[in-house]
């Protein structure tokens, strides 16, 4: 053991011990002494508040944890999973089409593309937002004097298949390729957020491929009318189904001019030539 | 400086032609965050800018300049041809397909989800495909780092590393360690994901592997600053460095004290418990130490040289020090910087005074005058030291190189000062536009437009510095310039001891470190599964 | 780049600068760590307590 | 001081290193003090929820958001994070008094804080994130959402109304809203 390597090993016994001496004191205030401590004040046992402080139990050490005597009361009851969205994407439209010649097209036109302006167009519209309304008309989060009979008339997978279906038309425009807007204020309800009055861009969520909430509908060329009367129902409150009142926060705060452009706005989108509106 | 020297120019173009273009983009950030009408100023283009800022500056800029420059140091301190030079290029080429890749994604609109890319915002997979090809291009650079060491230890036994190849080496094992989360989190949670395999993704889960790789890579991309202040600054000042021992320590400090500690940037994240951000955090503090080893080190070496040249009294050597030469006075500007950036994350780690600046402009202020001041400060004086030797022509003068190094430092500290106060005052991260008619965000108008002044010198420096390096290469080769040298210690080192030698044993003690540090967390998550998050696709 | 003096010159300079080396360095970076630490008490008691307590 | 020989050097070094951990440990023992004296932790509650049917849970139910003082006394702020709004837009809570709030995601990532305070966290779906504290300030305070969550994260900005504790009057149910203010 010559010299050099009894400095060696100095080193490294020297090192190591430091290393690891210094992990131990940090893991030893981290999680034992801090928590213990802290404990005390809530009536915290040191074993819970050891829990606390690895993240086996919920809480804080210094605080006793609230508890919620509250009881749900939700409007809309569609809650998204892997397999009801994998669901979506693989839908059997030929058994679509069918339903749909069956039990849609006599209001909403033939492929879903309706002319009668109370009655919304469906094709190219997202295939989320297809599903969500109509399971919100079975569990009557949203009412239609003829939609809520129509829609519990289906059951699960011919509600997918619908879906679907209606969503590989091609009626409607994508929103990826925004229109440049010449009315200032308009882009800036559109395109930019209007933050003093805490109003997030529509396209924001509408827009195409934006990552925004699961049911977005798509706007693109549907009738004005039709997005009129919803933003209004919105406004009042009368519809309720959109998730946490996204709308209606929105809506409430749109003036009834604004209303009016942003659906003729959303109407006057014309399909994009050759591509396929696909829902998402 | 042959076998290499092509290679290392072409990584240090990809860098620098990719840090041009984000230091526009920069610019055009910071003007459409003001009060003033930025022109194309929408939110989708916003985040786009952002990501493309954030993408070019920490991923590009720093793993083509950290190659280009492994491969200069490989050649000249071990005196022997780089190994695996092919491998050099397939590396190369591999990892600027990558960019290339991922850039597309970006500009198109399709990966909007910034350059930390937490889920469950979902980018097109070309954009994440991108980024795994530049991290395996610079894993194949890590291979040939510790190839060349070994050649070398195996020809000249018992001899010390030159310090300069110890640090890079050590650089090298660190982004082996630390590139273990983001390939784990993009192989198991992010890829499948992005291809549509899967449509609910464990954000706890993600976000806790990507802790793992957010603070060592801050140390990845500081430590070729360090091996210039060690290495490159003593020399040039005309000294000597003042230890070599505390300079092996120093990196390897950084090595084993800036991988266990990537909770910090998970303080306020809901999928951890107090223990172990108050573990992190206190382990964080010790990798304070080897930057304040090194302050002192590095002064104590500039003293030498400063001395050597007739300086007299306490702090006579200040001024007697050849600031006329980039890489001194680089040197100085970066510590002065540094004491700012390193204050800003001491303030950061410590544990709940966390709250009081995270997710606000202070962090952001942090960050650019840490990695974009100190760090990248160096790189732009690492530059000016190999250009020569790369190009085999001299600078005309230094003028226009301390012009660019000045402005670059002015410009970093006027754009962060204001950012730091306003941080304090609550103005939030990564906001398209500000709502000017509030009075409480009103106040910051004045502010934000003072670092946009900021921001505008940097981007005129930045300019500056591709134009300083593009001169050499249209300058008729005159007198050839001096080979590149490294500082030498002012005691001469005959041997070391092994462990400052080699990384077998802190190699160890990094698994024991991180076995104890992040063990349980992803256990944790991974045995009491969180409920998972449907997956939000950006783009096409 | 490094100006080449005579070598026994800069061995002789070196051993003269290291008579008095590190004083200058240690006062220097002395003087930056304890303001560094004078900074963050500051902002600690100054600036973060005030603003309440968080757990 | 000389630093003529290696040994000289290892020895300045050596005591240069002693006097940085002498730094470390002040700083550290300053945190130690916050933690233990008066119970200063980052936000670290541990606590899952299912963010795809958080809308269906009793908790975070929307007839329950908002301020309430529950049963146990507690004064409880709960808070939904969605793109691209908080719900409730504005929250009540008094001065002087130990106040939670509680906050959940069912979509992306977010995070907030409450400008002036030390009131801070990510909010991340999958988890509840829970913050005691106590305002001094009344007034109202800005609540931003500070991570990214898409393009309508500008605009999403809350209110935190901190009112002194005498006007702070809970109705029947305990609850508290700005409405009614």
């Amino acid at each position: 053991m010559d010299a050099q390597a009894r400095n060696n090993r100095r080193w490294i016994v020297a090192s190591s011990v430091t290393v690891l001496a210094l992990l131990g004191i940090g893991a030893l205030l981290g999680l034992l002494i801090v928590p213990a401590v802290q404990g005390r004040e809530a009536g915290l046992d040191p074993w819970t508040a050891f829990c606390r402080a690895v993240g086996v139990k919920p809480g804080v050490a210094p605080v006793a944890q609230p508890i919620s005597d509250a009881v749900a009361a939700p409007v809309s009851e569609v809650a998204w999973s892997s397999e009801v969205l994998t669901a979506l994407v693989h839908g059997d439209r030929n058994a679509g089409q069918a339903l749909a010649k069956e039990r849609c097209t006599a209001c909403h036109g033939e492929r879903g593309l309706s002319t009668d302006t109370q009655y919304p167009r469906l094709s190219g519209q997202s295939a989320a937002a297809l599903y969500k309304q109509l399971r919100d008309y079975q569990t009557g989060a949203r009412a239609h004097p003829m939609m809520t009979a129509v829609a519990q008339g289906l059951d699960e997978t011919q509600v997918r298949n619908l879906a679907a279906y209606f969503a590989h038309g091609n009626s409607f425009a994508s929103l990826g390729h925004p229109q440049p807007l010449q009315d200032y204020e308009m882009d800036r309800l559109v395109n930019r957020g209007v933050p003093d009055r805490g109003i997030p861009p529509c396209n924001a969520c509408h827009g195409g491929g934006v990552g925004g909430p699961i049911e977005t509908p798509t706007l693109g060329g549907q009738h004005r009318e039709y997005l009129q009367r919803q933003l209004q129902l919105y406004a009042s409150g009368e519809r309720r189904n959109d998730v946490f009142g996204r709308m209606r926060n929105i809506a409430s705060r749109l003036t009834p001019g604004e209303i009016k452009e942003l659906a003729a706005y959303y109407e006057g989108w014309q399909p994009v030539e050759g591509e396929l509106a696909a829902g998402r | 400086m042959n076998s290499a020297r092509r290679l290392a120019l072409a990584n240090f173009w990809v860098a620098f032609a990719a840090f041009g273009i984000a230091a526009v983009l920069g610019v055009w950030q910071m003007w459409a965050r003001s009060p003033w009408q930025a022109p194309l100023h929408t939110p989708s283009n916003y985040f786009l800018s952002v990501t493309a800022h954030g993408v070019s500056m920490a991923y590009v800029l720093s793993t083509f300049f950290i190659m280009g420059f492994g491969y200069v140091v490989a050649e000249t301190a071990l005196k022997r041809p780089v190994p695996g030079i092919r491998w050099g290029w397939i590396a190369f080429w591999m990892a600027t397909a990558g960019v290339l890749i991922a850039d597309l994604a970006i500009f198109s609109g399709n990966a909007s989800v910034l350059y930390t890319f937490y889920p469950p915002m979902t980018a097109s997979v070309w954009f994440y495909i991108g980024l795994v090809l530049v991290v395996a291009g610079s894993w194949i650079w890590c291979v040939q780092m510790l190839v060349a060491m070994a050649q070398w230890k195996r020809a000249n036994p018992g001899q010390p590393v030159p310090l300069a190849m110890f640090a890079t080496v050590a650089n090298a094992v660190l982004w082996l360690w630390t590139t273990v989360g983001v390939a784990a989190e993009l192989l198991f949670q992010i890829i499948p994901m992005a291809l549509g395999l899967v449509e609910t993704i464990d954000v706890g889960l993600s976000r806790t592997l990507f802790s793992w790789t957010l603070h060592a890579i801050v140390y990845f991309w500081l430590i070729p600053a360090y091996i210039a202040f060690y290495t490159m600054a003593p020399q040039a000042a005309g000294g000597r460095l003042f230890s070599d021992t505390m300079g092996r320590l120093s990196f390897v400090l950084f090595l084993i004290y800036s991988l266990p500690v990537g909770l910090h940037h998970l303080f306020m994240d809901p999928e951890h418990a107090a223990g172990f951000k108050f573990l992190q955090s206190f382990l964080t503090i010790l990798v304070t130490v080897p930057t304040l080893l090194t302050v002192f080190t590095i002064s104590a070496s500039m003293e030498i040289a400063g001395r050597m040249r007739g300086g007299k009294g306490w702090f006579g050597w200040i001024r007697a020090l050849p600031w006329e030469r980039p890489m001194v006075l680089a040197t100085g500007l970066s510590f002065f910087m540094l004491w700012f950036g390193g204050g800003g994350g001491l303030i950061n780690m410590s544990y709940g005074m966390n709250a009081m600046v995270h997710n606000t402009s202070w962090v952001t202020a942090h960050f650019h005058l840490i990695y974009g001041g100190t760090v990248v400060l160096m790189y732009f004086a690492i530059a000016y030291e190999v250009w020569p030797a790369l190009t085999g022509r001299r600078f005309a003068s230094n003028k226009p190189l301390r012009q660019q190094l000045w402005w670059w430092t002015i410009g970093m500290m006027v754009m962060t000062l204001p950012w730091h106060y306003l941080g304090l005052e609550g103005q939030w991260r990564r906001v398209a536009q500000f709502d000017y008619s509030d009075p409480h965000i009103a106040e910051w108008g004045p502010w934000v437009l003072v670092s946009l002044a900021g921001g505008v010198l940097l981007l005129l420096s930045a300019l500056r510095f591709i134009v300083n390096l593009l001169s050499l290469h249209w300058r008729a080769p005159g007198e050839a310039p001096p080979p590149l040298e490294f500082a030498r210690p002012a005691h001469e080192v005959t041997q070391v001891p092994a462990v400052l030698n080699g990384f077998s044993l802190w190699n160890l003690l990094v698994l024991i470190l991180m076995a104890a540090a992040y063990g349980f967390p992803i256990g944790h998550a991974l045995v009491e599964r969180a409920p998972a998050a449907i997956v939000h696709r950006m783009g096409g | 780049m490094v100006d080449r003096v005579h070598i026994s010159d800069e061995e002789r300079a070196l051993a003269e600068a290291l008579r008095e080396a590190p004083r200058g360095a240690l006062a220097l970076a002395g003087a930056a760590v304890g303001l560094l630490l004078l900074a963050w008490f500051l902002i600690f008691f100054f600036v973060f307590l005030p603003r309440g307590t968080v757990t | 001081m000389a630093a003529r020989t290696e040994q000289d050097v290892v020895r300045i070094e050596t005591r240069w290193a002693l006097a940085m951990c002498g730094v470390v440990l002040v700083i550290l023992a300053a945190i130690l003090y916050a933690s233990l004296r008066i119970h200063v932790n980052p936000p670290s509650n541990v606590e899952l929820i299912d963010p795809k049917t958080l809308h269906l849970s009793d908790e975070f139910t929307e007839a329950n958001l908002g301020t309430r003082v529950g049963p146990d006394g507690a004064i409880v702020a709960r808070i939904v994070a969605t793109q691209f709004e908080f719900v409730p837009r504005c929250v009540v809570l008094p001065a002087g008094r130990r106040v939670t709030l509680r906050f959940a995601s069912p979509d992306v990532i977010h995070g907030i804080l409450v400008s002036g305070t030390n009131v801070n966290t990510m909010v991340v779906p999958g988890y509840v994130s829970q913050v005691h504290t106590e305002f001094q300030k009344t007034g109202d305070l800005l609540m931003p959402c500070h991570e990214y969550c898409g393009l309508g994260h500008s605009q999403m900005l809350a209110t935190v109304r901190v009112v002194p504790a005498d006007r702070f009057k809970p109705d029947a149910d305990g609850r508290v809203s700005c409405e009614q203010r």
